[in-house]
């Protein structure tokens, strides 16, 4: 058992394994084959017409009808980082929900539409969410959203019903050279950990692992990334945080400025009965 | 032959300008019910001190403009859903880590204590209810004021976050300034005079702990003074500081208390749509979240840089 | 507790939390009903038929699953030693390219000068197309070429295709060799 | 590859993460040079400069295999002394005929001896070269020293001797160091103990130059011995699903099944003069007739008897070139009646759209089958051509039928993969109302016709009474077996059992097969293509799933992974080995070679066929078993590759005086003038080069993507890309509107500025490309120009493949014009640069 196990957490007699994506960045293709097995799987709405000249990337960002998002990012290398490539370099990299060990989404939700799964996954339970839209500014990694003329809000479930029959997620399937992979986090996280000496060997020394550590703001992401440079080239946050730890100073603020309140009721009678 | 780089190291890049996290999807109707709630709650304060100051006029109209204040919340909450037929679902479950859920709960006490404390008498309840009605919305009201900027505060939102200590004191502040100012609208000036002070106590409160949330929040706070959080967040430092200038001099007289009273209301109302504005212009901005975050990570250390194709 | 209350009970997360394990509401308590019985389509499709990715040469393989004489889903299929079960947004695509808003159903005709579609049935249509190809090839017939024995029509070609399975493609060359029509192409040469 | 073969790039990332290099060779950086190691920017249309540096570095090194190049290529051979090669006349080969514009491959020749072609045209020994053909019994000289002047291998030395890394700087704008890294690792994976391989697509067939391209990396990678033998070869990246299966079974004009070639026009030919014109003693085409009568057989059945040479005569002849370009020229001419299109879209993947429309305009009829309204079927109403005015629809007397088709899940086929592999999809439901497969369209369309015709007795409609159409229909549909059909071109034996192998086939009509590639796909009267043994459970061969023509071997002239004794060149790269105690031939794959032939074996005098191969022949089709550095026949435009500059080019040839292939095909057409090209005065006009490629969301013509939601929303409008030089030279804005220019037409396109787009130093100046994908048209979700629109009809001499990989163009801000004034700008465009028919037609300069 993991040392954070999010379903135990959550209250799960006894679940199985935690289960989570590891996204290789170094062999995504940028082919789009993870947005389209999404979206045919899931009967996501497809989105407009429009070109963003954001290099191959008409997709923009993750969303209410977006649950994978591939970003490309046309850059220099900057000097001396990498032997024997060539100046220009094209990073591809598909985005999706971290999962978090501990989820602000989860955590603010206040319907309880969103709910740890038994394997440890975050999900949107389309039958209860009435669309209060608190969970959106809450995400940290701004993934999930509202869905125009639906009002819900809508996100990668990690395939929670493939899950339940021990299929693997649609976009890990598809993905034609297993930059999303699929499996017990721990095992992934072993495997990331040895992906990337061997890069560092090879001298790409850019070669970093975002969200596989379980001391950060979320406590470990149940999908983490190996990217070729810093995660905000990528659109991603350097130090994401949930403010669930915050909470108790923020009670005791508000408690503080209820006092405030009452104290200035309590001086203004007092300056004379009238 | 290595090219210099295209783009200077010092500015935190980002994906092609895009947010990283997402604005809330909050319009009107949420800073609205802020507005609705801050001011039941502090009018259900201003109504409990009224009652021991023996003043019962402001008592009863305090009692009155809280339980509108907060039916009207109500249906703003409802409305701002996305699927207000599920309103219910607030209550399907009672959770801790969600300050809205917390709120949820409070309300189902809040509101209904402060209806019967306003209409216990009219409906002839035994008077010990109505009085217990009254204690307890006493009670619940300062929370109800305030719990809100704990719901922002807990938030990705760097403008909220950022000044989640000083927030609670500044919905607090704006509570009070908005039930002072609709005593003084609503209350024959002789029994008003607390509800004055109220309000200039409030002030004070709201436009000090702006300052403080403002400096705490540095590079990040600059939203509060720029676009439309900016003109919005001056309109209600004006129509308070105007309200507080009026009731201060004409306090006194009917005209004045209810020009100054309003002016407050209105500032109050102002001020809880500049922090929902300021929150959403620093969740578009990905400095926001990047700078800050990044300052923290690797202070020194930078990487290749994006080659954004020329604009 | 009466059969109303105590359902409310149950149904009810907040009891749950209270009752259960979870007291924060963010696990099991929160989950619904509908939730708790989730399963894929995949697990219920009535078939599943071995198939190939209509879309490049690289032939992914491909599982169609069917329900209710509909196809349910379309993914890569494991067994394939080329593919491994993965596909590209093409082949991912595929359920979209059978069942979705761009197939066309019907038969549509254009008269000659005609400024519109019309409707025309299947086989009315077989039946006009067969006596065109009749007509066109025998006003056209060339016994001979420049004095050689050519045996053919020029007036009757095709196009198509590298999209269509062998056995098609048989039968257009078995039919159009036999009709004397040899201008009969496809993509390959494009 | 990863652009357009994404699940096939999974295995070269699998070589990468095993230590592979990857090298990727493009005029744009795309995905795949994303994940590829070297990316070498290279100009459009000098893959062969490239290549013949890549030989003659490996040639002046000394680095190729030599003793696989001394047994199993043609190096030692020597060549006639009449031969004169490019180098002796600047350009041109001996054999050039100017007028006629063609070769008479005679001075080709080994000396002594008659090489007959495996492939290709074949049909320069009919009639009266015949005699000679079968004069290959005395094996042709050869100097096992490769020191003889006309041994090939000092011929193909002298023929890249001139190809040096300064030259193909100049000529592709390669930089010199970055040619000589490619050189290196080429040069350090290969030999006994490694291998390289070649992948490739459209960028190299797409030319006047195409066959000689892919030759070029044929003799690279046989001096490099790369050929045969595991982890080498040369890959072809088809586009479509059936493209391999579209040329085995072959709904070409100048093929019949299995690569027999059509029949030509000659006076008084029998069977045996064509099978003997048509192919060599010697090699596998050794039994072409058993073959042929095997064909004949499968379709005129009964009718077909020795005695009418088993209905050879119900062939049509080929009077010349009938590919798809002489056809739309012949609708336009008036010739051309009645047009069928099948999974199709030619408005938009042709090159010339404008013509082809202007063809389909000037048809009787034309029958459209498809899955989606495509533009091919609405010109009339909504084409280009309405838009400008040059066609008014009521004008357009063509009659138009739409049938829908039924898609891959709806009817049961086989499709034969890039690889060889016939792969079985099931029918899982009914196609929808009038939807059908092609098998019912043309299985009734045929039983029809034979109905109308019953009772004919006029001569010309006996092949078609005669043929053999009787399969059986199922479902109420009546939608023929398809597997009935497999059976038919798989063959079977007199008793009518299923066959299992093309060496059963006899030429006495004893036999009847549809494609002598295909006999074994039904061996044991089992679907062999419908095999679907996991790949987990076999080897990593995977024999066992879907079928691989020919005989189900998965890696062609394999003979070549072992040495001339029959042991693998190395442990580390053994795929097929000699077994001394069985006396046969095993390995990881169905041997290619007579299993129990040793590797001493020498043939008999006056053996045929196979037999006629020595144990050290492993290219079983050629004549002599040899792999062919040097094509002594076959190809129209000569025994070596050759660079020569694309139809349109902004420089001149820096190797020859001769600027183009000169055998090239070009078409003197009012709607499809040439540019100037090189130092010749206009050329200024179309300063830049174009290049048309694909995208990964989207499919060629966009037929099967542009309708689909999830795949238009990925590329959701047609734009161009130009590097950010091009962009400031010419004023064009990110995400603004440019018009491209050619002497065809002018389209529109979004903008897209990208330093993946390289701008190149060639021949001292700098030169600009745009880069165009070509799946849009006027249908469909995501709409807009076609980008084949603006290219011209000019062929590759041999397969006759137009050019659409490169040409020039201007570009310039803004949409372009509506209406006639489109006509105007062109014609505008058209003065300014001085065409005129004659443009580019002619051989000299300019």
């Amino acid at each position: 058992m993991s040392a954070a196990d999010p379903a135990l957490g959550a209250g799960y007699e006894d679940p199985p394994t935690r289960v989570g994506f590891f996204t290789d960045t170094s062999v995504c293709i940028g082919c789009k084959a993870c947005e389209v097995a999404c979206k045919e799987w899931n009967g996501v709405p497809a989105g407009d017409l429009d070109l963003l000249g954001t290099s191959y990337d008409n997709t923009g960002g993750l969303g209410a009808d977006t649950w994978r998002h591939v970003a490309f990012i046309e850059q220099r290398r900057p000097p001396g980082t990498e032997a024997g490539s060539g100046e220009l370099r094209w990073l591809m990299s598909s985005d999706v929900c971290k999962h978090c060990t501990r989820a602000a989404c989860l955590d603010v939700c206040p319907t309880g539409a969103l709910f740890r799964t038994e394997f440890g996954t975050v999900v949107v339970q389309e039958d209860v969410c009435n669309g209060c839209g608190y969970c959106i500014p809450a995400c940290p990694y701004g993934v999930i959203d509202q869905r125009r003329d639906d009002g819900r809000a809508w996100k990668c479930t990690l395939c929670y019903d493939r899950l339940r029959d021990h299929t693997e997620p649609a976009c890990a399937m598809a993905c034609p050279t297993d930059s999303i992979q699929f499996g017990p986090l721990d095992e992934l996280r072993q495997r990331a950990g040895r992906r990337l000496e061997h890069l560092h060997d090879l001298g790409v020394e850019d070669a970093r692992l975002y969200g596989h550590d379980e001391a950060d703001g979320v406590g470990g992401a149940g999908a983490f990334f190996l990217l070729l440079d810093r995660p905000e080239v990528y659109g991603l946050p350097p130090d994401p945080v949930v403010g669930t730890g915050e909470l108790p100073r923020m009670w005791a603020a508000a408690g503080a400025a209820a006092l405030t309140l009452v104290a200035s009721a309590v001086a203004a009678f007092a300056g004379g009965r009238r | 032959m290595k090219e210099p780089r295209l783009v200077p190291e010092v500015e935190p890049t980002s994906y092609y300008g895009r947010p990283v996290i997402k604005a809330p999807v909050w319009k009107w109707a949420v800073p609205a019910y802020m507005f609705a709630g801050g001011m039941a709650g502090a009018s259900s304060v201003l109504a409990t001190g009224a009652r021991l100051a023996a003043n019962p006029a402001l008592a009863r109209r305090a009692r009155w403009t809280a339980s509108v204040a907060i039916a009207a919340g109500a249906a703003l909450l409802v409305e701002d859903l996305g699927r207000p037929e599920r309103f219910r679902n607030m209550l399907r479950v009672a959770k801790p880590t969600s300050p809205m859920s917390m709120g949820s709960w409070l309300l189902t006490v809040y509101g209904p204590a402060a209806a019967l404390a306003a209409a216990g008498d009219l409906l002839g309840l035994p008077r010990a209810l109505t009085r217990l009605a009254d204690w307890l919305a006493a009670a619940a009201g300062p929370v109800v004021a305030t719990y809100t900027a704990v719901l922002v505060s807990d938030t990705a939102v760097p403008a909220w976050y950022g000044a989640r200590r000083e927030l609670p004191f500044v919905f607090a502040g704006a509570a009070a300034t908005a039930a002072g100012g609709a005593a003084l609208v609503t209350t024959t000036p002789m029994h008003v005079r607390p509800a004055r002070a109220f309000a200039l106590l409030g002030a004070a409160t709201e436009l000090g702990a702006s300052q403080l949330a403002r400096r705490r929040l540095g590079e990040v706070g600059e939203v509060y003074r720029q676009g439309r959080a900016g003109a919005l967040d001056r309109l209600a430092t004006l129509l308070t500081g105007v309200g507080g200038v009026v009731t201060w001099l004409w306090g006194r007289r009917r005209i004045g208390a209810a020009v100054g009273g309003a002016s407050l209301v209105a500032g109050s109302l102002a001020k809880r749509f500049a922090v929902l504005e300021a929150g959403i212009q620093s969740a578009n901005d990905p400095k926001y979240t990047i700078g800050p975050q990044r300052r923290t990570v690797e202070p020194g250390r930078t990487g290749a840089v994006a080659d954004a194709p020329p604009r | 507790m009466t059969p109303v209350l105590q359902r409310l009970l149950t149904s009810w997360p907040v009891s749950r939390q209270l009752l259960g394990r979870d007291r924060l509401g963010r696990g099991p308590a929160a989950r619904s009903s509908h939730s708790a019985q989730l399963s894929p389509r995949t697990a219920s499709a009535q078939e599943v038929v071995g198939s190939i990715c209509p879309y490049c040469g690289v032939g992914c393989g491909q599982r169609v699953y069917v329900q209710d004489g509909v196809v349910s889903q379309i993914e890569g299929d494991p067994d394939s030693p080329i593919s491994r079960g993965r596909l590209c947004p093409k082949g991912s695509a595929s359920k979209q390219l059978v069942s979705g808003p761009s197939r066309q159903r019907k038969v549509r005709y254009r008269r000659p000068h005609g400024t519109e579609w019309e409707d025309l049935a299947l086989d009315e249509a077989m039946d006009i197309i067969a006596d065109r190809v009749i007509a066109t090839r025998r006003s056209s017939w060339e016994w001979e070429h420049e004095g050689k024995r050519t045996r053919r029509t020029m007036a009757v070609a095709s196009l198509g295709g590298a999209t269509l399975d062998n056995e098609e493609n048989y039968l257009i060359k078995k039919l159009f060799t036999a009709l004397g029509a040899l201008q009969i192409e496809n993509q390959a040469r494009i | 590859m990863a652009e357009c073969h994404p699940v096939g790039f999974q295995w070269v990332m699998e070589a990468k993460a095993r230590g592979a290099t990857v090298v990727h060779v493009d005029p744009r950086y795309t995905r795949t040079s994303a994940l590829a190691d070297v990316y070498v920017p290279l100009r459009p249309g000098t893959d062969i400069a490239f290549l013949g540096g890549l030989i003659n570095h490996v040639l002046n090194e000394g680095k190729e295999f030599r003793e696989y190049v001394v047994a199993y290529t043609n190096a030692a051979t020597i060549v006639a002394d009449d031969f004169r090669d490019t180098e002796d006349l600047d350009g041109i080969f001996s054999g050039f005929d100017p007028e006629r514009r063609s070769y008479d491959p005679s001075s080709w020749q080994y000396e002594g001896t008659v090489a007959m072609p495996a492939a290709g045209h074949r049909e320069w020994w009919n009639g009266a070269g015949s005699e000679t053909a079968s004069s290959g019994r005395r094996p042709p000289a050869r100097d096992e020293t490769l020191t003889h002047p006309r041994c090939v291998f000092q011929l193909l030395r002298r023929h890249y001797s001139r190809y040096t890394p300064e030259l193909v700087e100049r000529i592709c704008g390669v930089p010199r160091q970055q040619f000589l890294q490619v050189a290196q690792l080429l040069i350090d994976n290969s030999g006994p103990e490694r291998t390289s391989a070649f992948a490739y697509a459209m960028g190299w067939t797409q030319h006047t130059v195409g066959v000689q391209s892919i030759r070029a990396a044929s003799v690279l990678q046989l001096l490099l011995g790369n050929v045969g033998r595991p982890g080498g070869g040369i890959l072809a990246l088809r586009g479509h699903a059936s493209i391999q299966g579209s040329t085995d079974i072959p709904t070409l004009y100048d093929l019949l099944p299995g690569y027999l070639p059509m029949r030509r026009a000659h006076d008084h030919q029998g069977l045996d003069d064509f099978v003997a014109g048509a192919s060599s003693r010697t090699g596998q085409w050794g039994h072409m007739r058993a073959y042929l009568v095997s064909l004949l057989k499968a379709w005129w059945g009964e009718s077909a008897t020795p005695e009418n040479e088993f209905c050879f005569d119900y062939l049509p002849r080929v009077t010349g070139d009938h590919g798809t370009y002489q056809t739309v020229q012949g609708q336009l001419d008036g010739s051309v009646k009645g047009y069928f299109l099948a999974g199709e879209n030619p408005a938009v993947g042709s090159a010339n759209g404008k013509m082809q429309r202007l063809g389909m305009s000037n048809l009787d009829w034309l029958v459209v089958r498809d899955l989606a309204m495509i533009e091919s079927a609405t010109w009339w109403l909504d084409g280009p051509e309405i838009e400008t005015g040059e066609l008014r629809t009521e004008d357009i007397g063509t009659e138009v039928f739409f049938l829908p088709a039924a898609a891959h899940t709806e009817k049961d086929g086989s499709f034969t993969n890039t690889q060889r592999l016939l792969q079985w999809h099931h029918q899982a439901v009914d196609p929808p109302d009038d939807a059908r497969s092609d098998l019912w369209f043309y299985y009734h369309l045929g039983r029809i016709i034979r109905e109308k015709l019953a009772g004919s007795d006029d001569e010309v409609d006996r092949p078609v009474l005669d043929l053999v159409w009787d399969y059986p229909t199922v479902g109420d549909l009546d939608e023929p077996s398809a597997e009935a059909v497999l059976s038919e071109i798989n063959g079977w034996d007199a008793s009518g059992r299923p066959l299992s192998s093309f060496t059963q086939l006899a030429d006495d009509g004893s036999t009847a097969c549809g494609c002598w590639i295909y006999c074994g796909c039904y061996a044991d009267g089992v679907n062999q293509t419908a095999r679907r043994k996991p790949g987990a459970e076999q080897s990593w061969v995977a024999p066992e799933w879907g079928w691989a023509w020919p005989a189900n071997r998965r890696l062609l002239y394999n003979r070549a992974s072992a040495d001339p004794a029959g042991r693998p060149w190395s442990q580390r790269k053994a795929y097929l080995w000699w077994d001394e105690d069985r006396r046969a031939w095993t390995g990881h794959d169905v041997p290619d070679c007579t299993t129990t032939k040793p590797p001493g074996y020498q043939p008999t005098e006056g053996a045929s066929g196979v037999d006629a191969l020595s144990g050290t022949d492993p290219f079983i089709m050629q004549a002599d078993g040899k792999g062919w550095l040097f094509a002594p026949a076959g190809l129209t435009d000569g025994p070596f590759p050759t660079h020569y500059e694309p139809q349109e080019s902004p420089v001149d040839n820096l190797l020859h005086t001769q600027q183009r292939n000169p055998v090239r095909r070009v078409f003197s057409r009012r709607h499809n003038r040439y540019h100037p090209s090189g130092g010749a005065s206009g050329a200024e006009v179309f300063p830049y080069v174009v290049s048309t490629y694909r995208l990964t969301e989207h499919h060629t013509a966009g037929g099967m993507s542009r309708g689909l939601p999830y795949l238009s929303e990925l590329q959701p409008e047609m734009f161009c890309e130009v590097s950010p030089e091009l962009a400031a030279e010419r004023g064009l804005e990110h995400l603004g509107w440019a018009t491209i220019i050619s002497a065809r037409t002018a389209i529109e396109a979004r903008v897209v500025v990208t330093s993946r787009m390289a701008s190149l130093d060639v021949a001292g100046r700098r030169l600009h490309q745009v880069g165009l994908p070509y799946h849009w048209g006027h249908n469909g979700l995501t709409t807009g120009d076609s980008a084949n629109d603006i290219l011209s009809f000019v062929l590759d001499p041999n397969i006759l493949i137009q050019e659409s990989k490169v040409a020039t163009c201007d570009i310039r801000p803004g949409r372009r014009p509506r209406g006639a004034a489109l006509v105007e700008l062109v014609e505008s465009y058209q003065r300014r640069a001085g065409i005129g028919p004659e443009t580019g037609v002619s051989n000299e300069r300019g």
